[in-house]
């Protein structure tokens, strides 16, 4: 097992005929991915990558089975690609998209709420469950298959932790970037909610950042409702309060969104810490060994 | 982004809340002016973009234009030092010059995005003028708070509910009413990202006036609003920020060490400074230099710590996934050729095109250190720049 | 409400959606000059309260100025009869002159609450120009819906749906998907319960525009919007109709019969003309008289059934609950009082405040005929009918 | 038992000092029903009609516990006045306010989604369950407790339906005027669906008119779902179609709101239809006669 895709992922690419789209639909179909249909509007009826492109994504669904989009679209219009994803059905979501305006993703979460569709990002690097699909920007060969589950809100931090837990020949189930957006469609919480019912998940690592309340919501989930191991490491502790730091999640607002309330809400939740983003994968080696 | 308070009232008396009387001057005899269509008295007030001003005498009150003319002139071209600003201070380029208004009791009314609750989130208090974060700590119950749901906006019962909370009763309910319908309106259309109004005062006479207000708006939304954009001070920010920004370099926060950081995503980012003061250094800066989609934005970052004089070291460390290793390769070769670099400069490349990126890097003969890995580049640097001083 | 054709599109252009050039002419005279300022080729479309008015001959093309004017000579002081109409039709006073535009194809857009969903729909066809419930029935295939959700508004992806659905390609989608935008936010700042635009016609240059359009208004919302209040139009409606609501009576429809009928509560209003008619008579109207405070609404009744030369009989049927059976007593000893009434009038109250309302008609010495329940007094309203020819 | 009000009701009045609001939570207290509190803002800390006010619903339900709320807010004001008792966490609203506009309550359907309160009205005569709790506009003593339940869209129609009963000697679990708006709170299905889990109620009158497919619907569940009997009457036979017949909900639109189709569906589902409105009681008499 993984979680959110795997062999069974049939893969529909919004903003396909972009750059990026066009890009990474590419390394996801060498990868072994299952793309099976992109929406650009307009193009329905052309080919691209050799799938056939849609107008739109209710037409994609309903010719190609299509069960998991991932978004390219450029941030002006990624939110209205989200809610037709969202008004077609579609189980699963990943927008990959950086620098959507915050009410518009208001919008897109209000719209949500009643629905089943899950929505990852966005701004996020995408999900792999290595040797079986991979579904965003991440490389796949750092990666091998194995246990680990990993859940971060930044992309190229994850890379750097996946690439240290490959070194130790320790693998991953699957690698879930969560984006670093103020208005995440899922959070810490949801994704391990996910590792823990997943088989094949003995242990997760979890990459925080400064600003918001998520990892201390993670830390309450742990603490009551998670017996599988995680361990942590949370970004911006060298970091001067009030600054901003790249992205609108990492403002660090009141008290809550300092490193160190993070660590020591994860902490008290039984999470074992990592101070050096260099150890991250000789630490879950230990923690591995010792289970 | 922020604006300053004066842009603000504007904004604010567009979507019809009332603001004092009162104009910007440039230069102290406008002050006088102003002070004198007043009626010979005024508040002068700097604008910078940072609070605290009033405790760091940026705030006067004059009682004839000829004291506004000297108010203004203590003001205007000298840098205001506040408990939030750099211990250098923000220039001082504007005063607004505002009636005096007789005021009886200051409220606090603001509105954000609450990240938990992914809505608009309205806050209310009777303790306004001070600090909300010491009213939060304080007394918590003193803060009214309402959610703005878009499919039914902000509705009257909810400004009710604020405006009690505020402990207003009478006329001034349903005035309290309109005002937030009207900031809750001003914050959606304009795509604020903080619209506060502290304090939000009430005059001797009984009316509503909204006496410092704060705007500030989404980034990410700016580009539906030219209008918006054009309000920006770049003189307010950190030089090297706005150099950086039109170097294309979005993400440029000036920090206060000495090793220049050219990294890719907030997060590796982060924790590259976290390991950078591990290992017992200090960064420069921040700089995520997003996607690159050619070299420009590589050698601009360096033409960045060429212009930082504290630079002593430079570490680069990409891990690429939209970013390509071979892009960047490519841009610093290209940055070593255009530019007099003489800082040592430690690389650490992985990721897409990772192979390409080391080739291009290893047949240009540019004098760099090699790092194996995340930790290797941060503790050479680290290294470096102590080597350098 | 209604209003005519010649409003709607300004209404429509002031949202940004494209009409035809023209603009409307009260005489022959202006028909004439506005056909010149058009290029001397116009089409004329008589302004009635009612569909169907191309095939009563209600839309004249004219090639010259002068052709115009004899079109609009034909029209105006006519009362044009169509599917729609009463058999006596409608008055003609005003004529649209419009330029006369090279259609491409006819398209049809709506916007209207669907009362299942809760929601304002948005349904668009290829198949425009005629009526969309013929289209419902022979093709429902060729209609696309879109639900317009308050949280987001109607969406891009939601106008592409259907601007697909009408077989548009091109610019015309986007086009399409703007004008549909607009429509949406007219639909709702505006308090609409009908806007809809058949056809909607793409040019032979390609360009959309609304070639025919109606709006219809929600009358509960018209409170907060006296600029369309003010064009409603009365000598398009029935007289005794407009007259009620002059005297304070908002739910009177005119209907075929001679038993005038008083009664209370719509659902026990129709069940009592269900019932009449069940008894073998007609009534000549349908009368909620609503909630009454005084007894003025009652008088006025009285006085529509006198206007009304019909009306051999009256029934008053009211079962107290928010209106109460004295004040209904009341007004009528006090109609009986005021004006000349000589036809039989059948009583029957019940409800809050019924023994009060039976003693004052009682103690009054007026001349009524008592009913002792609804059947009755249904029953003895068609005999006074009869008998009363 | 009963349907929504009985015993244990205790009614909030928002609009009580008006003068609809004043006369007619006289009557309800008058008829036996606690009436436990009012609102109206601005008036917090007076008393009326023997009970306290106060300034919003929220400080209502706090200090008095009341668990059903009656609107006789004006119409301009009524969608708030929903809003806020919704967002009070009120169990049951009953909206009297006639004239709501109608995009006033898609709003309020819009926020009514993902909320435990139900909505009766607006346009709403009320609700009675004879002998325990009249919270509505009916006159209290036309009805007399028993065993059949009435559910109308009309008020006075449905005042003529009970008097009938009454005379016969048939008394009534509970009347509910679901109200004549295009937009109603409940439908005929969700007051059916009461009616047929309450253990008091053993037939059910269900009186419906002209406009609207709420009878549709109606005759779809007493079909798949209702085993008690179920009389009907549906008033506007004799209208004349397109016309406008008092309210939104009377207007013909299409085929399906017609009299006619209506008593199709309704007599296809096994409703005894009642032709005639006079006779609506001695029907009831017979079916209740013969079962």
């Amino acid at each position: 097992m993984s979680i959110l895709v795997d062999e069974n992922t049939r893969l529909l690419v919004q903003g396909i005929t972009g750059n990026e789209g066009t890009f990474h639909a590419q390394r996801c179909m060498e990868y072994g991915t299952n793309v099976v249909a992109g929406v650009t509007p307009g193009k329905e009826g052309t080919q691209h990558l050799g799938v056939p492109i849609f107008n739109t994504v209710e037409r994609a669904i309903a010719e190609t089975e299509a069960n998991v989009s991932i978004i390219f679209v450029p941030p002006a219009f990624a939110a209205d690609g989200i809610l037709e994803a969202i008004d077609a059905g579609i189980p699963l979501i990943i927008c990959i998209t950086e620098g959507i305006p915050v009410l518009d993703m208001v919008k897109v979460h209000s719209y949500l709420r009643n629905k089943s569709t899950r929505l990852i990002g966005p701004n996020s690097p995408g999900v792999i469950s290595p040797g079986k699909c991979k579904a965003g920007l991440m490389l796949g060969d750092i990666h091998i298959p194995g246990n680990v589950g990993v859940v971060s809100r930044s992309g190229t931090l994850c890379y750097e932790v996946v690439s240290q837990l490959t070194k130790l020949n320790i693998g991953q189930s699957t690698c879930v970037g969560i984006g670093g957006d103020a208005l995440p469609g899922s959070t810490f919480i949801d994704i391990l909610r996910l590792f823990r019912e997943d088989k094949d998940t003995r242990a997760v690592v979890l990459i925080g950042e400064i600003g918001s309340t998520f990892e201390q919501g993670a830390a309450e989930f742990i603490r009551n409702e998670m017996a599988k191991p995680v361990i942590a490491f949370i970004a911006g502790i060298s970091a001067p309060p009030g600054k901003r730091m790249g992205h609108a999640g990492a403002i660090i607002t009141g008290s809550a969104g300092k490193a160190s309330e993070k660590i020591k809400a994860l902490s008290q939740a039984g999470v074992t810490i990592v101070p050096n983003p260099a150890e991250i994968g000789l630490t879950m080696q230990k923690n591995i060994s010792e289970s | 982004m922020k604006i300053h308070e004066y842009q603000a009232k504007l904004l604010l008396s567009q979507y019809g809340i009332p603001v004092p009387q009162g104009r910007v001057a440039s230069t102290p005899t406008e002050a006088k002016e102003i002070t004198t269509e007043l009626g010979g008295k005024a508040v002068i007030k700097a604008q910078i973009y940072a609070g605290g001003r009033g405790k760091a005498g940026g705030i006067k009150v004059a009682s004839t234009p000829e004291e506004a003319e000297r108010a203004a002139s203590q003001l205007i071209g000298t840098r205001l030092v506040t408990h939030q600003t750099s211990p250098e201070g923000i220039p001082v380029t504007k005063v607004l010059v505002e009636e005096a208004c007789e005021i009886e009791r200051e409220l606090y009314l603001s509105i954000l995005i609450d990240g938990t609750a992914r809505l608009p989130l309205m806050m209310a208090s009777e303790a306004g003028g001070i600090e909300i974060e010491e009213v939060a700590q304080s007394s918590p119950g003193k803060i009214s708070r309402t959610y703005i749901e878009l499919a039914i906006g902000l509705q009257a019962y909810q400004g009710r509910k604020l405006a009690y909370g505020m402990n207003l009763h009478g006329k001034q309910v349903g005035e309290a009413t309109r005002l937030m319908a009207n900031l809750c309106n001003l914050f959606i259309a304009k795509d604020c990202s903080l619209a506060e109004i502290n304090p939000l005062a009430i005059t001797a006479n009984g009316k509503l006036v909204a006496l410092d207000a704060k705007l500030d708006f989404d980034n990410s939304a700016l580009f539906r609003h030219k209008d918006i954009q054009k309000l920006q001070d770049e003189e307010q920010e950190e030089a090297l920020e706005v150099q950086a920004r039109k170097w294309g370099i979005n993400n440029y926060v000036k920090l206060n060490g000495n090793i220049g950081c050219m990294l890719n995503g907030a997060g590796l980012s982060m924790a590259a400074n976290d390991l950078i003061q591990h290992c017992g250094g200090r960064a420069a800066n921040f700089l995520d230099i997003g996607v690159v989609n050619n070299t420009n934005r590589v050698v601009n970052s360096f033409k960045m710590f060429i212009a930082d004089p504290r630079v002593k070291a430079v570490l680069v460390n990409i891990f690429g996934g939209i970013a390509r290793a071979d892009i960047i390769a490519r841009g610093i070769v290209e940055a070593y050729k255009q530019l007099d670099i003489r800082f040592p400069v430690i690389i650490r490349l992985a990721g897409t095109n990772v192979e390409e990126g080391k080739r291009i890097l290893a047949e240009s003969g540019i004098n760099f250190i090699e790092a194996k890995d995340f930790y290797d580049g941060a503790y050479k640097a680290v290294e470096a720049a102590r080597d350098n001083k």
